[in-house]
């Protein structure tokens, strides 16, 4: 029952070309399991964009994921990088972002992960604006298990639990996020790589609960089961069928199967966070006994 | 959805020249480099690379212009494109082509 | 006499349902004990695919190929990944179109065959592909009787397309001389 | 009770344990079923999805594992057969529910597809190390039944007994596959409907009035009343006298939770089942289940050839555990070989049973593959030695 | 280890004098655990009365609690009752009325049940519009285990666990339950026992996910800790505090400590429910073949 | 290292088992809680929220008791240490993290405040069914270290090692308390900070780009980088390998599994703890823990005075169990007597350890109260019988 | 927030008289019915039931219109009205007190 | 000497501290063992309300009350609840305007006191009740010393109300003649 010898660590054979996003993701581990055409690839690449757009300090940015192809995110990011379990992502960033605050916490995920299973630490977290930065892939469909439906699954699309079509209606992530207090909500697509890229810029910097929905093509299962085409094919009808409304009312930004999809940032706050507002309210009511007043106030005793 | 920059200084600008790098082992064909590529530099090769996808081929380089947008749009982290400088060039009327 | 027989391909090449159909018309058609499993694994996730199906008289215990009897390959991957565990007496079938075997060790019996070309040439439907490949497998193994085969696809395929897989089957079939 | 016709597939088949699973429910009569996908189970409940609708079974996937394994215990309340499936994380997720199947003397099933564990371990990949777990993960005192088929034709034949055994003794049964038979296709024999025998639910037919809902005869199971029969009952979590009413005492909890633990106990030659071969003249008896049962065959071939006395005791339900029979040819024997994919679990079981009346050896696997049979060979070499 | 001799059933001694609730309840368990002035059993009056107003069908109703003060409502109507495990009384009796759509079924729990530790089923049974009478007593912290924060506690306002005052925004259930697509969604408070009857009328032949919350005074708990005074003092405030507000846009219907109570019918929809979404969607795909199809339409084979 | 003396309240308080635990908590240098409240676990929780402010740590009452576990082992990667406590139902709902917490090698502590189970069971009452549920409620192989308070001075010595062992194997650590020593109030003496021994955390020192996450030496226990440091490291509850990085293969799950369960079965020498009275010459071993430990004591007394001959084995530490003196102690006894309020839990385990050399008895109680000492008498005469 | 009904026949209706029954036992003396009675019938009694709750008694049962409210509102399911039926009265002005 | 001890009364009461005073003070001001618990379950709430300590100069091997030493009653149904408990010989102490004891057997001694009258008249607090109570408690059963009841009130209740609490604890130590 002793273990055995250590598996010598093996370097993925990689071109001898150095990409630039090189110095961001942990290269030994390319190629990457996510299919051709697959749209999470493009978001990790508007993330890493963000960070060199804000010379972020890296080494203060946690990326946390749940169990999923997205959830694979942080294997492949060169950060402190959490594969936890399925759902949970956000409660284990709740904790680390807690236990040392001077970190940029990031939860990297997909829509089954953060809101079927993952659902309720969603809300509460929105609720609480806890100073998280949340990216969720939705690809209308779970893929790392094959193909079943989300709760993000259109009505009338084919999964492999919906062999028939899907007779359930599903979340607008957007909505839900917005009705439970996030400071920041936003939706692009795969094909919106600048945007993104701005929009993950914007919730870098910004306090509190941030939300963006990356719709992406999952064409190896969403895709094939509802017929619609290649990933091209995908990102072309995000071409022709986006319509960006900032500002837009989360409630009416319902997205329909083969109808249009409203991008844009829908909301845009400024509540104080969980931790801001903890500090507030403790450091009025204990005055001087609140370690972390002291402590905020550069007058810790330790 | 054509990804553009508006010159500022219409009288005389650098165009940024890109030199364009395909590690062709590791794209998987998807094509979105192709498509987006505002200039139309790119082509989908016939070759196969080991894993049986076809690459991009530049079949236009001197067209590009560095807008990297082949290598925000790569799911693959597989393309990418370093800035040649050139010398300014007056132009005319804020057309770029 | 236990058989073990590896398929491998690209996702999308049919190569799972190919496995069933030989699985099946050796247990159901032929009598034998069939057992089938595919590889799993987030890697093989839209690329690499293989199958392998365990055929034998007596009752099957192991569940998985330790050596193989036959290595039927339908990408370069799958051929690099899996030619090493064939026997020493192994038959290698591939499509010459898409796997390049380089050098094989000798005792192996190499069979190639141009099963994609031919199902885009001569049936118009490159879909059918793995039915060929099946056919030549068939012919050259013998492994699994020809009507069992043919009873499998039957039972197997989509309704509407039993008579073009039967075509492709005969097609790889009669490829064998 | 003969099984409905409309949902057998009488005939054969080239089936994986999983889907293989989802035919034995639907034969067993189960027309409720509430899941969350998993590797690797899915296939179980994608069988579900696509044949349910033609059966007049209701599918739905909840939103995680906890809602499906209490949507079943409501299900089965509103009168349905009902099951879930799952693996390693969601079956540790259903641990507090399937307390409260256990206290409400529901009847229903949970496969559970083992995968390498612990954590997310190799989700793709076999193991056998939620043995312990099945039968300790909930808190609080219980027994369980739980089954483990070698093969997809025992994964159809294994999932209606369990929903048999569920019936019968108003508990939640675990279907314990592993991997590897979940995922192996095989043929399986799918008999006339009029051929399966299906344990009718212990319906009361108390007056209305006069209805206890725990109260119990002989084999200690309590006859059940739905919802809507008019028996207006009531069932809780919480410690509860016969009419089910919570009665916080220790009085009351000696009367319930021995008696949960016991009309298991004591029905245990119902339920218990196993294949034993060859233990007459043994010296080494060799104990497995699952994909490791037919694995340790190869290895008792092996053993054979060299001589070795070599018997095989098959674990065909693992829980109730043979105590009895294990206490019995430990008397005759130099040793077990436990062999299991998994560092462990069984192996305390009968190491416990033999009581030092002889050898009780491990051959084990961290999971993510089967045993090599050279490997358990030597095991069982070694313990023909033993003395 | 053999089960001990069966306790007799004790019948509680009970005024002779017959309270015309008396069979509704099971009177055999009266008194209730419920404190002086709390609110809990004035909800339960306000459902019953609904019953007698509509003839229910009793044995056709069936109700399902979590654990909590609330929770023990199951334990004391005379109807089939299910007292499940805390946070789960939705999916449980998601599965009740799946497997017998006959059956009316009413989820009667606490706030901290439904929207903390069951807070995914409830967005997901609201997504689905799943056809659950949803009856949630919302007295802003958890009673049963002592008075800890809820998910529903005011900003400011004491509990055992916010010994300082509670700094964690709460939800707003309404808004929560009408963002997620609930058919219908209603606040009352236990003063309004009149039109807290109606509500609970109307819910009861509503189809779909209907959300009725219920504000009552925990005076043990919530009423002590932040000095509101007795029951009856709360029962004051809410007839000072109540704006009645029909059809206000859930979003404005915060509640904030020491503020209005705006209460009224928020939201009142026909979306279908998840099974006749099921029944209408399969049995179009499938036709004939649709097993439920053929029974609904009374062409069963069986 | 020392207790920082900002969360040691040094001196003589009356406190109950609950609240000791928190007390010990926080002088061990919890600072970071995230809970959810249950009967009868809740005072610990309260009083942390209480204490916590007024010395730096963050308590969080999260959404229900998944999320609970997972903030903790999440704080525990910021740096911090953690600890979360509940009961029965919550204990089973967080199995799945456990085993993440296990899988990440996370140092985290969760203080389980046994109730009567099965299900909601009996919420204000006393409890110890969920013994083996520590050991095994999670999917998968794994060990764990339990501790068993049988009072509240106790309850904060035992939380304390519990932080300690913790950080020392990288592990997450059960204090297994059960309601009676929960909720009972008595003296507990808090030292100064001065004289508590803390376990510094393993932080790793390796060059930035040397560091494997998952290399570890001798004592099997991996060194540790928390996020910020600079390290960028991986961690996933998929089986990995020494980077961290996820590698699905036998190999693989071989290298990793194995040393998880060694780095505690190896080390057990150094964290079992048991106290053992009159073992000597004694025909009977009573075998107990928690309250029930001291409650057996007055059985011993009552017995001796009878003359019989009996021993007392008393689990501080349950998990790892002590397997080698129980098999030693069984070669020259006649019987060991098991009490416990449950069942049937560690009788088993004594059982598999006596391994026939001696009888094991159980003392069950079904729970909902403590035994009655002439309950347990009665069995130490049986056991004094024997033979 | 009194709760009342206006009388639809102005002329001639019944009032309806309640006959109050109050489980003093069961009763935890939490006053809602005194204070909600629209028609003051109740006072809390100085008595003590053995729970050590004061109950209501009826201080002005002949005002009773058996409105139901303290049934409603009572949360212990100890106090109910039964209806007693009355000639009909004429009434003015749809005034009933 | 084990004593066991109980007061019970409703809630609001002040039973839960009163049974932590007592403990505290035997264990941490006088040396003893001293083990003090108060009954739980939903039904206890709001209405009945009861708390027991173990006081022992040896370790407290037992930690429920068996038989009462002294039961402190300040409801009727508190009495009634626990009267039963007590020894033959045991000592009843209760608040006469809350408590009428009837018939009690034999042998039990009994101590009536009107506490809560006098929190109220001569100190115009009837929130102290339950401290006159243990005064009158600490004089009758002599079971703590009264130098320790003091200081572990002094330690247990809020900073401000301590003059006033010692005020009652006297009040009801001097009642007792
Ligand atoms: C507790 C638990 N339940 C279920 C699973 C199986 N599982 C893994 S990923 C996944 C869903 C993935 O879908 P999504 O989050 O949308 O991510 P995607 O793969 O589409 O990126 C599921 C159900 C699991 N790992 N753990
Ligand atoms: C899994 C689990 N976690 C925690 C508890 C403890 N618990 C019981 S009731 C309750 C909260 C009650 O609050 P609420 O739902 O608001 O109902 P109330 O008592 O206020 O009516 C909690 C946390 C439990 N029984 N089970
Ligand atoms: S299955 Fe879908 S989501 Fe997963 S990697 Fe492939 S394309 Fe992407
Ligand atoms: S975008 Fe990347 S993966 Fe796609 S074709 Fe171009 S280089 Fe290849
Ligand atoms: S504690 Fe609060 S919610 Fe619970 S019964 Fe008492 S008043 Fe009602
Ligand atoms: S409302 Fe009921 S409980 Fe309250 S005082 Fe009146 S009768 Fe008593």
């Amino acid at each position: 029952m002793s273990p055995k010898g250590v598996p010598e660590a093996v370097i993925a054979a990689v071109s001898s070309e150095e990409h630039p996003i090189a110095p961001f993701l942990r290269m030994d581990r390319m190629p990457h399991i996510w299919c051709s055409t697959c749209g999470i690839g493009t978001a990790v690449k508007a993330l890493v964009a963000a960070f060199e757009k804000l010379e972020t300090d890296l080494d203060k940015v946690s990326i946390v994921s749940g169990i999923g192809c997205t959830g694979r995110v942080a294997g492949y990011v060169r950060l402190d990088s959490f594969h936890t379990t399925h759902g949970r992502p956000i409660p284990f960033a709740t904790g680390l972002k807690l236990a040392n605050s001077e970190l940029t916490v990031i939860v990297f995920s997909g829509d089954g992960d953060l809101s079927a299973i993952g659902g309720n630490h969603f809300i509460h977290a929105a609720r609480r604006n806890m100073d998280l930065k949340v990216i969720c892939v939705n690809n209308f469909i779970y893929g790392m298990t094959g193909g079943q439906a989300a709760p993000t699954t259109p009505l009338t699309a084919v999964t492999s639990t919906t062999p028939y079509g899907n007779a359930e209606p599903p979340f607008n992530l957007c909505h839900l996020a917005a009705a439970c207090g996030a400071n920041y909500v936003a939706r692009w697509t795969a094909l919106h790589v600048r945007r993104l890229t701005k929009a993950f810029a914007e919730i870098l910097v910004k306090p509190g609960f941030c939300f963006v929905e990356v719709i992406t093509p999952c064409s190896t299962l969403y895709a094939r089961k509802n017929r619609l085409g290649t990933g091209l094919d995908i990102m072309k009808y995000y071409h022709d069928n986006t319509v960006i409304e900032h500002g837009a009312e989360p409630a009416d930004t319902d997205i329909v199967f083969g109808g249009p999809i409203i991008c844009g940032k829908f909301v845009d706050r400024d509540r104080p966070t969980w931790l801001e507002y903890q500090d507030q309210h403790l450091g009025e009511v204990l005055g001087d006994k609140y370690y972390r007043g002291k402590v905020l106030q550069g007058a810790g005793e330790r | 959805m054509r990804f553009w920059r508006t010159p500022l200084d219409a009288d005389k600008m650098k165009i940024p020249r890109g030199e364009l790098h395909i590690i062709v082992e590791r794209c998987k064909g998807c094509e979105f480099c192709v498509e987006y590529c505002p200039r139309d530099v790119l082509e989908m090769s016939d070759e196969f690379n080991s894993k049986g996808y076809h690459p991009p081929k530049a079949v236009r380089p001197e067209n590009c212009v560095n807008c990297d947008l082949c290598e925000m749009i790569c799911p693959e982290f597989a393309i990418y494109c370093l800035t040649v400088e050139e010398e300014p060039v007056p132009v005319e009327g804020g057309k770029t082509s | 006499m236990r058989r073990e027989i590896r398929i491998t391909g690209f996702g999308g090449q049919g190569v799972i349902l190919s496995g069933v159909i030989v699985g099946k018309a050796a247990s159901i058609y032929d009598n034998k004990n069939a057992t089938m499993s595919q590889a799993y694994g987030p890697e093989a996730r839209g690329s690499a695919c293989s199958t392998q199906i365990l055929v034998d008289d007596k009752e099957i215990l192991y569940p998985y190929i330790r050596k193989s009897d036959v290595l039927v390959a339908m990408s370069q991957e799958g051929f690099s990944k899996f030619v090493g565990e064939l026997k020493a007496d192994g038959v290698l079938i591939y499509d010459e179109d898409m796997v390049n075997p380089g050098e094989v060790k000798k005792g192996i019996k190499v069979y190639p065959i141009k099963a994609q070309r031919m199902a885009e040439t001569d049936l118009g439907r490159k879909i059918v592909t793995n039915i060929v490949m099946l056919g030549f497998f068939t012919a050259v193994t013998q492994a699994v009787p020809k009507e069992a085969m043919v009873e499998a696809i039957k039972t197997s395929v989509p309704k509407g397309t039993i008579d073009l897989n039967l075509k492709a089957f005969d097609l790889g079939y009669d490829a064998f001389e | 009770m003969k099984a409905d016709p409309i949902g057998v597939r009488t005939g054969t088949l080239y089936l994986d344990g999983d889907r293989a699973t989802a035919e034995g429910a639907i034969a067993a009569g189960c027309r409720f079923f509430a899941g969350y996908p998993i590797t690797p189970s899915t296939e179980c409940a994608e069988l579900i999805s696509e044949r349910f609708p033609e059966v007049g079974g209701i599918f739905i996937q909840m939103e995680d594992e906890i809602a499906s394994i209490t949507a079943i215990i409501g299900a089965a309340w509103g009168g349905a057969r009902t099951m879930t499936v799952t693996s390693g994380p969601g079956i540790s997720l259903m641990m507090e529910n399937i307390g409260l199947a256990i206290m409400l003397e529901t009847p229903c099933v949970v496969a559970n597809v083992q995968r390498g564990g612990p954590s997310t371990g190799l989700p793709t990949m076999v193991g056998q190390a939620d043995v312990m777990q099945a039968r300790w993960g909930s808190h609080g005192d219980y027994e369980i039944i739980a089954y483990s088929p070698q093969s997809p034709q025992e994964a159809f034949d294994f999932t209606i007994k369990a929903f048999n055994m569920a019936e019968r003794y108003r508990t939640p049964v675990i279907v314990l596959l592993d991997e590897c038979v979940g995922h192996m296709v095989e043929k399986v024999v799918i008999p006339p409907a009029d051929t399966i025998e299906i344990e009718p639910r212990r319906l009361t037919d108390a007056a209305k009035d006069e209805y206890l809902p725990f109260a119990y005869g002989d084999d200690l199971v309590p006859d059940m009343a739905i919802a809507g029969m008019g028996y207006r009952f009531h069932v809780t979590g919480l410690t509860h006298d016969e009419r089910g009413y919570p009665e916080m005492s220790v009085r009351c909890q000696e009367w319930l939770v021995p008696r949960l633990v016991a009309k298991i106990r004591q029905n245990a030659d119902d339920i218990i089942e196993f294949d034993e071969e060859n233990t007459d003249d043994a010296d080494v008896v060799v104990v497995s289940y699952g994909i490791s049962a037919r694995v340790s065959r190869m290895a008792i071939d092996l053993a054979r050839e060299k001589g070795i006395k070599v018997g095989f005791l098959r674990l065909r339900a693992i829980w109730p555990f043979p105590e009895k029979r294990v206490a019995e040819l430990a008397k005759k024997i130099k040793s077990y070989v436990v062999v299991e994919i998994n560092l462990g679990q069984i192996y305390y079981e009968v190491q416990r049973c033999a009581a030092g009346r002889c050898e009780t050896l491990l051959s084990p696997h961290a999971g993510g593959g089967v045993h090599d049979p050279e490997d358990i060979f030597k095991v069982i070499e070694k313990g023909a030695k033993v003395k």
